[in-house]
């Protein structure tokens, strides 16, 4: 982990209020895994707000120095990859930088997903703008299978309507990490909330049908991103089926790194667990997602 | 990192040090307790050997899980929290905090926290019992260089915050605590009272070698689409910047009233912040939520410190109280 | 002019009104004492008769030049006066101010300071003659709906402070006040407490019609090249965002200690930030530092107000202090 | 006086820490005087400042509607100007904004430089940011020649240090205002502190020695603006010589605009007077401007 002012990349729409931000990584700092965050301070914030907390912002990909493809010709170091949804004062004034500027950034932090098994299949699934980290998870596994194995996944995403769908015709991104994305997202199941595109109905949904007509072999790994009530019903999927699977949670923040107990949840086995620290990642039944949506 | 740098700068001939009772801090500059939890955390990020102080996370008698989820909002250059003292409690915090806390060179200081009068004292009993029995170690501090008495935590029922209200019950409570401890007792005073001076009067007579002011501010923020408040216990705890006029107020008047020293603290964030503080008569000062936005904050304030020493052709820290006009 | 926008808003299923005393307010939004005079400054950029209500400046038995300069200084989100309730007297207050609030369509609440108990009377005494002998006039409001008092100004030595932190003089002083007047009195209190309930437990007792709350926060700023406070009385009065949730705090506890209305005040910049007073449990809310920033604030509060309203299917606007779960 | 979102025409540096800004004045508003001046809100400032208040800036000058050679092609309306420091977050925050942008802008305010009388020589005083207003002023009077007789002026302007004296060789700014600048500088009679340009000492200093060898037979009236210390000497100097004098006075602000008695400034006449509404522009005579420093 280490603090370090970032230079802007990529600051880009890829969707109806979703960006695309990659930043120069330093070399020495260990690549970031997917299910892990950075906490970002932009430099300007909206007159009036009086917004000063970092906002924590999970990885969605990355480019190590070696890469010949690069996002970016701008630098020849690595580059960190995240896809950010703008809903308040901090995400606008994120969305304010301009390639060339500088972000202050702390990373990398908290716990990544847990690769599967190899008797496992890696069902990784993400809702709305989870889709950072599963994204990310998913290239992550494409990626190995040229090394050990060929670790078998599949991508389950789900949105509110197509509409919302990023990356799709419209956007102008270009770059080597949004082209993985749409392969990805190609490959994808897709849900909408509205049946505009894909299966109608939600993530949850989609998986009690895609395990009705699986025929892999293997033992199923779920992994989940995206609002509460999604991984709440994710964790009582996998419980029913006796499932494994792994969940990146959400919580307030205020340090990122573990100190002020701030961003907390209440854990299954009583008490309350860190997100920051203690997850993102949790094991899905660690947590106890209902009490956590009250 | 930026607290080598801090290291590199020559202030040889300056005088950084700080007197709080016996002790003698390198620096003015503290980590507030809770925003640092006992040190570990933040040990990547921050450079801990070079601040004057690190105030531990309160320690109470007994484990405490804390409050119910979400313990935390962000308000206009501020944020409540409502963690509710969250901690290992006394023997955990002996067993796996303070084996680290030792090898600081930083002064730490144990923040106490307790329901009644008997839990703080077992609390502090304890502990002195624990340094008695391993004794000085070779090469290691003492890890335990004072206790700072939180007796103003609006986080919980029955966190002290009784005692921080009432002048009788403050030097009462210094009194009993005092007679446990050689080391330098600092007692912790709330904002949210009509007069502060009247309960740093009362630390003073009860014996108090240091008085820290402020904890934070009651405050309450409503979730208007959830139609509840945004953290789970209603009302929490205002920290940060918002708050730094009210800690510097507060400074002025409590220093003005006692002769022991005040520690300031409350929102914050620059070098400016701190001078305001020791201008305003405090002799040290602690930075908290300033911290989650930046950890390098302690450093960068010691710096911006040293630099306005040097331009003012001020010699010791412990002078600039005396230039306010 | 935005005011005018808010006229063309069709509101008219929505019941905006609120009732303090046997005063009806047209909606719940005014303008804070002393940000906004008399109400002539702002004439040209605030759409007056469109508020709820225009809290006066203070007005004082004798005239005041209030305290010396500089009285302003900014913070993290918030501002630091020192006014010293500058302002012309009563008799001139009369004279020169009430003909043209007169012509206002929005209710006019005449805030008023003193020293004494007797000078606080005098004041009520001096405007209701003055009332009485003029009578009411063709097509003319009275111009004065009522009183706030303000027991809370920590900005002159004898500015009633000491009222504010007295639940027995606050009782007394209500009583007498009550006794010279049938428009509806309301207290003002001060955040600067132990417990505001009990203030207001107090002021209810003596015959309050209503509680505005909260007045400013005791705050210092200190010029650390100038080495001397920012403001010319070293502490002053802090408004703004960084007092909402403080603000809100002390709404929520009051208007749970009493039955009479509250008016939420303190940081309100935003709907947003007036609904949570509203659902904190205030009946009306008032805007004053965020005018400074944006004098368009009230309106576009109420437009906030109305949206979100419609938004939660709300009706009546007094029916939003009982939302919160 | 009207609240309005000025489209952001000029806004670059003419000296070390100084910027032009104009932008785009509102039909049907009273055009500003010399001395009058606007409250200003950025949009955006730095995170952790916690900037909120409007900033109060002199006008610097004024083209109206229908001149022809226009500082701007974006506009065919009248055009405001201003010179301003960058010294803290509100104007960091204020140089931030590129043409094109939007401030929130309420003018005019205060009350203005009265002119001078046929009978009077204007001598107009300026030191360091107090530069706008004299500018202004000067300008005017100089347009007026053309109508009225032809009001005599001297502009003493004083500066720390000849490096400090903007659009000098360097500046880029080429705007038709900036040109008029540029003349009204090379007629004034210069001061500096360290005496690397012009007469060495304080514009007041200079004041007495041009009064020694002054040949015109016309009253002088002194216009200052500029450091308070500056004004104190200035009506010191009026007094003495019984000369007419007029200066405008800085305070901090919260409204701008009479309301809040915050911006108050101590009376010979004893009381206060708010900068804001009874000012900025005074008879040198009316603040105690001793008192006003301590
Ligand atoms: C570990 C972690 C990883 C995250 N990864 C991403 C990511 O990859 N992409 C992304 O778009 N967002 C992500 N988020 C959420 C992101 O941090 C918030 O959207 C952001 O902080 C909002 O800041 P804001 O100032 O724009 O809005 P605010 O005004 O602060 O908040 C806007 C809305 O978001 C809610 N909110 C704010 N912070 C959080 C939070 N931490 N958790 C849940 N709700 C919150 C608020 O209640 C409000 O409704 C992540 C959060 C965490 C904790
Ligand atoms: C009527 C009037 C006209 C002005 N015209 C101009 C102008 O044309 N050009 C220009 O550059 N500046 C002008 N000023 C001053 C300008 O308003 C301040 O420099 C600005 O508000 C500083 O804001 P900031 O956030 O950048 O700095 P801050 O951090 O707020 O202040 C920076 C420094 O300026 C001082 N300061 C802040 N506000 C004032 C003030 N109102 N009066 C005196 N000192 C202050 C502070 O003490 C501090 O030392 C004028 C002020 C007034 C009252
Ligand atoms: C998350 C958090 C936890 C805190 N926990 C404690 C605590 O355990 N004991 C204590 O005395 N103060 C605690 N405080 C108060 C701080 O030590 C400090 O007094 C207060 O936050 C004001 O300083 P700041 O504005 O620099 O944060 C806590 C503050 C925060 C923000
Ligand atoms: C410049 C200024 C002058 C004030 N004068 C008065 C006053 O005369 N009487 C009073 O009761 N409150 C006065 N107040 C307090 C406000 O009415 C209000 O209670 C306080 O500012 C909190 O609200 P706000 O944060 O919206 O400004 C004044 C506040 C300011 C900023
Ligand atoms: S945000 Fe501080 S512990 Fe997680
Ligand atoms: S700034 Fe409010 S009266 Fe001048």
């Amino acid at each position: 982990m280490r603090q370090f002012n970032a230079l802007v990349l990529i600051n880009e729409a890829i969707a109806p209020t979703w960006m695309h931000l990659a930043f120069e990584w330093p070399s020495n700092l260990p690549a970031p895994r997917a299910g892990q965050f950075f906490t970002v301070l932009p430099a300007m914030v909206e007159l009036g707000a009086g917004t000063m907390l970092r906002r924590p912002l999970a990885f969605a990909g990355f480019e190590p120095e070696e890469r010949q493809n690069r996002a970016s010709a701008a630098t020849d170091k690595a580059i960190a990859h995240s896809i950010y949804q703008v809903r308040g004062p901090g995400t606008r004034a994120l969305a304010c930088h301009v390639p060339g500027s500088l972000i202050d950034v702390i990373a990398p932090l908290g716990n990544g997903f847990p690769p599967p098994l190899l008797e496992e299949k890696a069902i990784i699934a993400g809702g709305g703008i989870g889709i950072g980290p599963v994204l990310f998870l998913a290239a992550s596994l494409s990626k190995e299978a040229s090394r050990r194995g060929k670790p078998e996944f599949q991508l389950v995403l789900g949105f509110r309507s197509a509409s919302l769908i990023p990356l799709r015709a419209g956007s102008a991104d270009d770059s080597p990490m949004a082209f993985l994305w749409k392969e990805l997202l190609a490959q994808a199941f897709l849900t909408t909330d509205d049946g505009s595109e894909g299966f109608r109905g939600t993530v949850v949904d989609a998986l009690s049908s895609l395990r009705d007509r699986d025929g892999s072999s293997k033992e199923w790994h779920l992994y989940g991103c995206g609002p509460g009530p999604m991984l709440a019903s994710l964790a009582k999927f996998a419980d029913a089926h006796h499932i494994a699977a792994h969940c990146s949670a959400e919580q307030w923040m205020a340090c990122g790194v573990g100190a002020c107990h701030g961003c907390v949840l209440p854990a299954t086995s009583g008490g309350f667990l860190r997100v920051c620290a203690d997850g993102p990642v949790f094991e899905a039944n660690q947590i106890d997602w209902e009490a956590s949506l009250q | 990192m930026n607290g080598q740098d801090t290291k590199r700068t020559p202030s040889l001939d300056l005088d950084l040090s700080v007197r709080i009772g016996q002790l003698v801090m390198s620096n003015p500059v503290g980590v507030a307790s809770g925003t640092f939890g006992y040190g570990e955390e933040y040990d990547e990020l921050v450079h801990i050997d070079a601040l004057g102080a690190l105030y531990t996370k309160a320690v109470t008698l007994e484990p405490r899980q804390g409050n119910p989820a979400p313990r935390l909002v962000e308000t206009p250059m501020g944020l409540i929290n409502s963690i509710g003292l969250a901690n290992p409690g006394v023997e955990r915090f002996l067993q796996e905090k303070l084996p680290l806390l030792r090898r600081r060179r930083c002064a730490v200081i144990v923040n106490v926290a307790g329901s009644t009068e008997d839990e703080y004292a077992a609390v502090i009993e304890r502990i002195e019992d624990h340094l008695a029995a391993i004794g000085p170690r070779q090469e290691e501090r003492c890890g335990v260089d004072g206790y700072e008495i939180n007796v103003s935590c609006p986080n919980v029922h029955r966190g002290g915050m009784s005692f921080g209200i009432d002048p009788v019950l403050i030097e009462r409570l210094t009194r009993s605590l005092k007679g446990r401890t050689a080391r330098p007792l600092i007692l912790k005073l709330s904002p949210n009272v009509t007069d502060i001076a009247d309960i740093a009067r009362a630390a003073e007579a009860g014996g108090a070698d240091a008085i820290s002011c402020i904890n934070t501010v009651i405050g309450m923020v409503i979730d208007t689409e959830k139609l509840r408040p945004a953290i789970a216990r209603g009302t929490g705890g205002l920290s940060g910047p918002a708050i730094r006029p009210i800690g510097v107020a507060a400074t002025y008047r409590v220093s003005r009233a006692v002769h022991i020293p005040v520690i300031g603290l409350g929102g914050i964030a620059r070098a400016d912040d701190a001078i305001q503080y020791l201008l305003a008569g405090a002799q040290a000062v602690q930075i908290g939520t300033a911290l989650f936005s930046n950890p390098r904050t302690p450093h960068e304030v010691l710096e911006g410190i040293v630099g306005w020493m040097r331009r003012h052709a001020v010699q010791r820290v412990r002078d600039i109280r005396l230039m306010l006009q």
